[in-house]
């Protein structure tokens, strides 16, 4: 696929995960869906535009904002909707619900409820890549907020030392709950942090798609010429308070407006448009088919079992007999 | 008397130490204009400052380290960790740093830390959010536990931790922050750490129970007494240090006993205790001390497994029933 | 058999786990040239390269959340620890991810992790380098936990540690390390998880006993036999899966059992034992269990006061004949 | 004192630290000493002109090499030695030994043996000095190795945020244990990491006291100013073993000879005789003290008591009534 096919696949995987997040919304108020939910929504190109680089066996970790991540590597969001709603059908079997989703089959190795969680277990995936001499690479996603974890440096500092084919993608999105960044982050440009390493740090329009995925390719490429780790800093907004729940004391609606001005699928739709890479019947059509996927998950979220109660101590441990 | 939430009896406690001794100031995620996450710091700010309200980093192991560190020389910080499972990533600093400093430098430092969060189910924040971690603090030793569970033992044991000159792990639960209750006005007021509350008197048996356990304890004793089961409820408040003292006088009394938390069984809170009665009054016992904690696998996030994980009011009534018909 | 030391045991172990399956590989801070500060991977980077003998940075939560990454892709990495200390800078990775990863994943992960290093007193490393950490790990479902007290076992048990498909949590002594005993040549010679062994067989009195204590029991078994005192020593050497069996069969035959280990008394693993012998046979019991563990305090650096700290054998003597003659 | 003056006292008191080293070494090899014993001859520059510019109400935190932050700071070498060997009269009463001495008279807010544990307690007491409106800065002093532990990280960022007046002084001796930097650090340069804090960080030579001495007074300078934090790292070398019992299977005889050529101490007597700062006999003078206040210290140390075990339990927690 050319990047300008590409950008069409990423227009529509961008559709699928607001919808999703709308979706995911409104199930919440109708208290359809319970617990700690942080939508994506305002961050879609990050996601999208990354994972249109990666293959199936590729690796990516996420973190507590994750259903976008776990879309765009191509999960199917049915099973997804159904984790969100704790049923059996879910990833997780409804074990995990919204911070835990993961999907083994497609590279996902996870979200994760603690902040910067993930993060080392991507390096980990990086190292067993370089191990075992495949091509795959690993890729970490996490928010501003993890960046002040230690962590993140630790393990920056290990793929670093040992090259690994690891990209850490940073999503910007201003604030760690209602702390901004300014307040809890030394530096302005997270990406600067790449300096201690001494890798390439990058700062991307997180609300471009096309810059995202310019950036992360040569992030990817690098990882898989065997050059080592990136750091990819993509500044971008959410819309959504923190959780579904969230007052939001600590920014304006007004702030809250202009950045759904900056809106990235607006954005890429307006590119796509000018570019003459799709016609606005063909998106049309894309954004009605992703409303359509989406609808149909929570439907079949919604028609699932719940889990049996009596199963409830299944999958502590591995207790099959052979080794992988 | 004023009746407010656990959540706001455990803000006004900060507030009033904070008015009493300029030393003594919060420190945590979102703790300034979000008032924390579950409200215990709200307004706090508009009152003392972003100085003495301060919002941190997400680096709890640091938050925790700073909070030595100016424990150490002079200030009486009280640090918010978001959910207590975030001392795993701060375990180090609480554990071999916190906890035993004191006693490493021979006795020639103090180190006035309250290091205060909830905990537990409730949300349907599944199992990296719905721990119950007092089992830890109880193994190593150097750092004092609260567990209060009501509005007035929240402001009582929060006053007496901000005063101790000792490091105090204080564990709230997140199911508890909405009940309302009781709380004497006086900003003196304090609970002591290391007295029991013997919530419910009782002839035939004693269950010794926590946080959201205590009230179910209570509703359960109501059940039995239709059955004519006597049942003497205690609540620990503190499991560091423990009174000993009053759970042994009960089970002189009721010669059974029965713990119930929200932590899981194994080697949870309750093993302790209840070998601890078996060691120090075996022979007062006419049946095991049964132990209620939630089962060995993570907290599942879906609220039907939840519920299958954590002890419900019904196997309390069993348990009782159990050790009392044998 | 051979005969050789536990740390070499340890070595020749992994050295076999590595020639027989290249998914094997070992990382850990000075693992390579200077073969492990207590020698268990002297010279294995001379066979398997630096690639699969990895020195480390000083980054034990990057160290384990990279183990599981590792593990959860193909790869079976055994991570040394210098000190089981360290887990408390690695917690969450340990706790949080590596113990919840299969089950909050709905069983669709598998993470063939071994964590691995030693723990104790013995070598005047005071409080931050002689706990004892199993007691944390036998709370918090998902992780296995290991703890061999001979050579035999040290390599039968990691053999079992290294092809699980668990993550197990190994932990060694270093007081251990210099004992020497016959280990099995077979490099198929495994020890199966969740089987005790019972050391000694006795009538009168059973101990459970872990690491160093396993000896101590025995002599103490010897000294109480020349006053008609059998006492039966188990080692359970695994407390995650844990043999409740072995156990509860010897009580049911000898009514008494004392638990003694280093790990602290208060909250430790010996609660969660005796806790469960006094439910599952309370009946049997002629005497309470009595728990032995070190004090409540900080492992102090002076061999004396750390002697005052640790069970002594006289001090086993004792809980062994109180239990008997009451 | 003037920079002159104050370059003696240093001269002095690099000779108590390596005396007091030496003795230790010669007591562990006649059992006198136990435990682990990490040695700081090689690198007294650091800690002798970084404490020269501090009071006595000023804060340190030390790790596990730490005898010399301690005697520079000012404790008695009676105390400390009797520390080292367990006895009731140590600073800790024999609690904590080596690896655990602290003085909170003369500010060492302790040593440490965990390697990046003392680093966010320095910081802390920072905050302190600041929110009590004092002018006191606090340094932490940590390892090379230390710098790859995520409290590293997760310390500087807090102290920058907060413009805290501390100074972080990292000591790169070349190795963590047996691994040499570059297989663990990302960086040839530590204070690199500076930048991700967007604080100063300035590379030394850790075996020039006056060079030491002129970079910490900017970066005290800076802290007493209100101006934050700033990450000095000083080049040196430890000249035994990690510790007393290390095989150094990692190093050759000839390089440790050749770093035992750049002694800072003799570098220093070198250039105070040079600049006439001081007289050959009057730094003999110094040096024969020193032996003298060690030698004392030793036999001080070697009469002391042991600790009553019966009051083992002493001290867990503060029992006294009132509060500070
Ligand atoms: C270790 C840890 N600390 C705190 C939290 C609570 N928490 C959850 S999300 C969050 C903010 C994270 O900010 P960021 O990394 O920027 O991600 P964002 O939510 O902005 O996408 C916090 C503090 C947590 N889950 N884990
Ligand atoms: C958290 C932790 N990990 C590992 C160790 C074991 N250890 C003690 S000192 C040391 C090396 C420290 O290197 P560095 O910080 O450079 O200090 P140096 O010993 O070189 O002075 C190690 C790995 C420890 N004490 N703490
Ligand atoms: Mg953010
Ligand atoms: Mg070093």
């Amino acid at each position: 696929m050319s990047m300008d096919e590409r950008l069409v696949d990423i227009y529509r995987m961008m559709n699928i995960i607001r919808k999703f997040e709308e979706h995911a919304y409104e199930l919440f108020g109708r208290n359809l869906l319970r617990g700690s939910v942080h939508l994506y929504a305002g961050q879609e190109a990050v996601a999208a535009s990354v994972c249109a680089l990666l293959d199936d066996d590729d690796y990516i970790t996420s973190n507590h904002r994750g259903h976008g991540h776990c879309l765009a590597k191509g999960s199917d969001p049915r099973y997804a909707m159904a984790e969100l709603m704790g049923k059996e059908t879910g990833f997780c079997k409804g074990r995990g619900g919204s911070m835990h989703i993961a999907d083994f089959g497609k590279g996902n190795l996870g979200a994760n409820a603690i902040v910067g969680g993930g993060i080392p277990i991507a390096t980990g995936a990086a190292l067993s890549a370089k191990m075992r001499g495949t091509r795959q690479v690993s890729v970490a996603f996490f928010g501003d907020g993890a960046s002040n974890q230690g962590i993140f440096h630790e393990s920056l500092n290990l793929a670093a030392v040992w090259k690994l084919p690891a990209v850490y993608v940073c999503e910007n999105n201003g604030f760690g709950i209602s702390v901004p960044v300014r307040e809890s982050t030394s530096v302005p440009d997270i990406a600067v942090r790449a300096a201690a390493y001494g890798i390439p740090g990058e700062v991307v329009d997180g609300n471009d798609a096309t810059a995202v995925y310019a950036a992360a390719r040569r992030a990817i490429e690098r990882a898989r010429a065997g050059e080592g780790p990136t750091l990819l800093e993509c500044k971008t907004y959410r819309w959504f308070g923190h959780w579904t729940g969230d007052p939001q004391v600590y920014r304006t609606r007004e702030e809250v407006e202009a950045w759904k001005e900056k809106c990235p699928i607006k954005r890429l739709r307006a590119e796509l448009l000018a570019r003459g890479l799709a016609s606005a019947e063909a998106l049309d059509e894309l954004e009605a088919r992703a409303e359509q996927t989406v609808a149909e998950a929570v439907e079949f979220a919604i028609s699932s079992p719940e889990p049996d109660p009596a199963r409830v101590m299944d999958d502590v441990f591995y207790e099959g007999g052979a080794s992988l | 008397m004023s009746t407010k939430t656990y959540a706001v009896a455990i803000r006004d406690t900060l507030a009033e130490e904070m008015r009493r001794d300029p030393a003594v100031f919060v420190m945590g995620e979102d703790v300034a204009e979000q008032g924390g996450i579950f409200g215990c710091t709200r307004d706090l700010y508009r009152e003392f400052s972003k100085d003495r309200v301060r919002n941190t980093p997400i680096s709890e192991a640091a938050l925790v380290g700073a909070g030595i560190g100016a424990a150490s020389t002079g200030m009486r910080p009280v640090v918010e960790l978001m959910y207590m499972d975030f001392t795993y990533v701060a375990m180090d600093q609480i554990l071999n740093q916190a906890a035993k400093i004191r006693y490493m430098f021979g006795g020639r430092a103090r180190v006035p830390l309250v290091i205060r969060g909830q905990q537990g189910i409730g949300r349907g924040n599944a199992g990296q959010h719905s721990q119950s971690v007092e089992a830890f603090f109880m193994h190593i030793p150097g750092i004092k536990v609260a567990m209060p569970s009501t509005p007035a033992d929240a402001a009582g044991l929060l006053r007496t931790a901000i005063r101790d000159d000792n490091p105090v792990l204080f564990i709230e639960h997140k199911a508890l922050y909405a009940v309302k209750g009781e709380v004497p006005d006086d900003p003196e007021y304090t609970v002591p750490f290391g007295s029991a509350r013997v919530v419910r008197e009782g002839r035939d048996a004693t269950v010794i129970a926590t946080h959201l356990y205590v009230d179910k304890a209570l509703r359960v004793a109501n059940t039995l007494m239709k059955e004519g089961i006597s049942v003497e409820v205690i609540d620990p408040r503190t499991l560091i240090p423990f009174d000993e003292q009053t759970i042994l006088k009960s089970v002189a009394k009721t010669h059974r006993a029965v713990v119930i938390h929200e932590a899981h069984k194994n080697a949870g809170p309750g093993a302790e205790i209840a070998a601890t009665i078996m060691e120090k009054a075996f022979d007062e016992l006419d049946a095991p001390v049964l132990r209620l904690g939630a089962k060995a696998c993570t907290l599942p996030f879906n609220l039907g497994l939840e519920n299958a994980v954590v002890p419900q009011e019904s196997e309390l009534l069993d348990a009782v029933r159990r050790v009392c018909y044998r």
